[in-house]
């Protein structure tokens, strides 16, 4: 992420470093490769959202939260809600971000989230029709960096999942066309839960949960979101080529590590 | 299992007609028009060249930028010129379907720019400019490790299908677009939206690398031709 | 057009063998001074739009498509639909044109094509209105630069007629409000065929249908628009200064090559 | 032909009131302040100075920069300040009618900077603010070749009429702008919108450079009131 | 204002010649510390606004200009029109201002006139209800320099109060729905005169209406809003820090002040 | 005078409950948290660094550069991700808050970049932002004259009061944001927004200052905190 980030000159003593400890399976922080770092999950983050979470993957720190409002349904869905995913990689998470409108990297990351949820229709949008065709909820989920130390596209995915689940629709009076933000009455129904687990490919080796000096030497990058009844969402490579191999393990890594992680979402939203 | 039945009456495995002509933009280095079934890229390559503002140069290699972009009128309903979200995730994973084929590190501090505009889309429009941006590279003679080829596969019914056009997209829950360079094997665009186990992915991602390999000689050809061509004047 | 295309130091040598040229009645490619270069029209070159045309001089390459949309009268002319014209002079089509919203000189060449089309009344647009003071046809003309060897402005203004003059519009159903963009019925209504004509002057000469290379060493451009019944609908002068003879001439000369387009034009579409 | 009877009682070749003032911007090297009936332009010139960023310098000559707005209130609904696709175009051409006034090639890598802001506008606004930048180019110290003069010329109904006001300009469907420097007879603006015969249009072209011509003596007049002013003191 | 103006390295020995003479009580131009120089306003400078004032400050040469329209009241404030401020520090009025958005200065201009405006209730938006909840008059008031030479709040405050107090509304048809901005009637409904005074602190001294000479060297700025009646509705400082006591005399200063221009106002208006 | 009564039962003198928290972003070189009530800011300090691009260098000293920005989900009704005039604004006010207490002119072409999230906003974010700024600042280890407390206070009713929250801001209009300096007494930022005689106005700003000193002292309590947690591990 970042435009430096890209343009950095593989550092080849890191990268030897790195890639040396692979070859005996151990990691610089002492994980093993399908190891993620310690997962911190805190619901309820800021008091005006319909939902929010926090979500720290180790020192990688992002915040998700979803603000609801009434809006027009898109006219070939008159009776849906709307779900829209914004994503901004502040300046404040990383010198290597910079301000401004949001760059390709953000937009990417909005986009690989915002797919999971749309494609496995996590969100019951028939449940968020007002009026068909005139009225439905409009979802906005937005995802934001406080400190940028690898695997975005994860921690996000899991943050706007936790933010999703613990949303609250704010009380909407059908007669006053207004609403109460005040007042939270039923949830957003949620029906499923689609994660984002990355696999990151050094040399020979799949990892996960890969941090910033990781992904910096990194030769690929693949991203799968699974349910928690086994199918596959959304898919996305980044960086560097993979083969057709490569893809098949990473099947079985993403939704081991998908089931993890939503095990830990289960639990910090009890 | 009920009998497939396409929009188009194609059998699963089955690409549009296919049409491709390099040399297409004069002053470019290099260009090619890629048609599949109604659907048209454009694809001209400038550079490489030297690479400003001076900053954004690399020491050491090349910088590969790939701009893709819509005709406000190639779609059903007018798009405003300009990025928008969703081209510029296109620019982003275009160019790193590219960069695996070339040697940008033998062109320090210089930039190689694509430029693909979509002429008429009716599904499929990355894997197209993909494709017409592969054969413009090659036309420009930018030394490449291979052409890459690009198509998309998906579901519809029970049916795993090649190459789905805009009708057949619009109906199916299932997209997968791939890129690839056969003679490394590399996969070096692999997305999907969908909702299907893994057995089944699989299944829709090797169906989709049958259908880059014809594009990939689907290439050829049309860089033959132009070569052909040229040695009969 | 472009930057770099009006920062070029005028070539000295590039310029003397084009003036020299020319003082014998000759030019780079052939031509005489009043002679255009091998005129392509093709429509029909994008399936999704409601008309298009692709127009090739020479090496010089554009297209032309109309989008047709509803939407509201401007509240002046409550009941004429509303022509909207772009154009983008892409990267694609010369080293010199940059990535970005539109410049001075895509700016300039959409406002002339417009003027012409509209001071002409080129569109009936009194026929595209659906609802007085409330729902009218929109006419989005959108001009685009595949390859740049010059005189853009006439090329365009000639794809613009031929994308209008072969444009459908789409079957509108007014009880649910909603267009069939698939079926489409009656022809766009177009009266009149006014078309530009470029008159390039190099030292004591006015040239048609310059190429980039004679553009780069030209003293100034002049521009009219004529109809078939021998009217000007619009002029402009870009670059250096003309004589008021100078202009004289270009009447005459835009006339006649007018109306030889305009015949290249009906054969194309016939 | 029936009696011309124009809005404000005018005849055909008469132009509304003119105010010239020259030296209106104190900070400014030159600047004018022209009225012509109820439309009025202010023109400052910054420079000759040095162009930043430096790689739009150029190296054998000096560039011209010339940004025309209209203040928001200028107009009967409110505009937004920043350029329009309008008030680009205007840059454009108010930028080549002046050019041929100047020796560019006097200021290598340096850039002329004139600002036009409109503070009524009433018709003739692009003319009006050539008038009050030529005079303030001179006001600059500037060398020229010559001053410019602009005024536009148009048809009411079967008469050619110099300097529509607004009313009439809404009214009539030909509008024909132009610059001249009457020294070398050189037309340095020229644009028309309309649809006459061209024997019409010469004619309206005829009526407008006679307009350039006026106004062009009174640019004069007013440098020399400044000039004798500035002398008395 | 403007870029440089705040990057200019402080001229050693300007400030030296400048707080020398404030320390014997002069100034560069022989005022006072305490005195304006000469206030020039003239109203009716655009035809085509609802009302405009130019107001020169010795050599600052600004324009307030207001424009109406009928707009959608604020949810909140469904009985009230509705005032929006814009300033332009445009480049005609300084080799320190630059083309494009309105930078930090220009918005800082523009939202401290406003709130004086806004928080005295000096225009009775209550008046400018049309029909409550849909229809309210918007007063578009425009800030406009012309030429720097320092004080710009203070200039601008007075030019924006001369043009609402010479304002008249265009004529409003409720059957059509239109207005008629040739004919105007009744006049905007101003309660209050809110003007803004600015001190500039510079070494000990505080000095009222500082020329652009003096804003390069002085320590701080704080502007207060004053109404007639005596009351304060609005401050902002600017630059670098003051002290409390030096807070207390500019209760004073920007009091008397005040009065000095409403009173020159009310004569200008006459 | 009746006896106030305020939203929170607080009386007229005291902040909402206060946590302050430095070293929360570890790619920063400074930063920290502060909540005040449901109120959120968190700021982090990069730098000093090189400014680029280096034409916004200045010689002899640094330069300090503000970003302040609320998150889109922070306030009741959405905002939109990007600049606003109310954050211009802020950014320029909080600059000019902090500068009096950093000694620039030891780090000349340089930068500081403060970054400001507002997490949560009810009521008096730009005062928090300072704060969390200034804590930050200190935790980069950037010299300080000294720290700037920053608060707001108000009246509600007859009641000059402390610390306004969201429904007090609402319903009271009267506003006064302050930043000081205790060691020095420099009053670093004041804004009023309200309608009051001069008086009452002196009585509000003595008790911002008041609140601007507990808030200081809180920051130093954070840093020693920071500090003594260091030492111990």
């Amino acid at each position: 992420m970042g435009r430096s980030a890209e343009k950095v000159i593989p550092m080849t003593v890191q990268h030897s470093y790195i890639t040396k400890l692979l070859a005996t399976g151990k990691r610089a922080d002492g994980r093993t490769v399908d190891q993620f770092r310690t997962v911190t999950i805190t619901p309820g983050v800021a008091a005006k959202a319909e939902g929010t979470a926090r979500v720290w993957l180790g020192k990688t720190d992002v915040v998700a939260g979803v603000k609801m409002s009434i809006g027009m349904p898109f006219s070939d869905k008159p009776n849906d809600g709307v779900l829209i995913v914004g994503a901004e990689c502040s300046p404040i998470a990383s010198e290597n971000f910079e301000s401004g409108p949001p760059d390709e990297n953000s937009i990417e990351l909005a986009r690989v989230v915002d797919r999971g949820i749309r494609e496995s229709k996590a969100i019951d949008t028939e449940k968020l029709c007002i009026t068909p065709g005139e009225k439905v909820w409009m979802v906005n989920l937005d995802l934001h960096i406080f400190n940028h130390d690898g695997n975005l596209i994860d921690a996000c995915s899991l943050a706007a999942m936790a933010a999703l689940q613990t949303a609250k629709l704010p009380k909407y009076d059908p007669k006053t066309e207004t609403l109460d933000t005040m007042t939270h009455t039923d949830p957003l129904p949620v029906k499923r839960v689609p994660l984002a687990v990355s696999v990151a490919k050094i040399g020979k080796d799949l990892i996960v949960d890969p941090t910033a000096d990781e992904e910096a030497v990194m030769d690929g990058r693949l991203t799968m979101t699974t349910t928690e009844d086994g199918n596959i969402c959304a898919m996305q490579k980044g960086t560097a080529p993979f083969m057709f191999e490569e893809i098949e393990q990473a099947f079985d890594i993403t939704k081991k590590k998908g089931d993890e992680l939503r095990k830990a979402l289960a639990a910090a939203l009890k | 299992m009920t009998k497939l039945k396409r929009k188009d009456n194609r059998k699963a495995d089955v690409i549009r007609p296919i049409s491709i002509q390099v040399g297409v933009i004069p002053n470019a280095n290099g260009s090619a028009m890629v048609s599949i079934g109604r659907t048209t890229a454009i694809a001209a390559v400038y550079g490489p060249r030297e690479l400003h503002p001076r900053r954004l140069q690399i020491a050491n290699k090349g910088v590969l930028r790939t701009i893709y972009s819509m005709l406000p009128f190639s779609v059903d309903e007018r798009i405003r010129p300009g990025p928008s979200r969703r081209s510029s995730e296109i620019c982003k994973v275009t160019r790193q379907a590219l960069e695996p084929a070339l040697y940008l590190e033998e062109f320090p501090k210089a930039t190689i720019d694509v430029y693909i505009n979509i002429l008429q889309a009716d599904a499929g429009t990355r894997t197209a400019g993909i494709n017409a941006a592969s054969a413009a590279l090659a036309d420009a003679g930018i030394p490449m490790r291979d052409l890459v080829g690009s198509m998309a596969a998906g579901k519809i019914g029970d049916d795993i299908v090649l190459d789905l056009e805009g009708k057949e997209e619009e109906e199916t829950d299932c997209d997968l677009p791939v890129a690839y360079m056969p003679n490394s094997k590399k996969i070096t665009l692999l997305q999907f939206d969908g909702d299907m186990p893994p057995a089944d992915v699989k299944k829709v991602v090797k169906l989709a690398i049958k259908g880059c390999e014809i594009m990939y000689e689907k290439q050829k050809e049309a860089l033959r031709d132009k070569w052909v061509g040229a040695q009969k004047k």
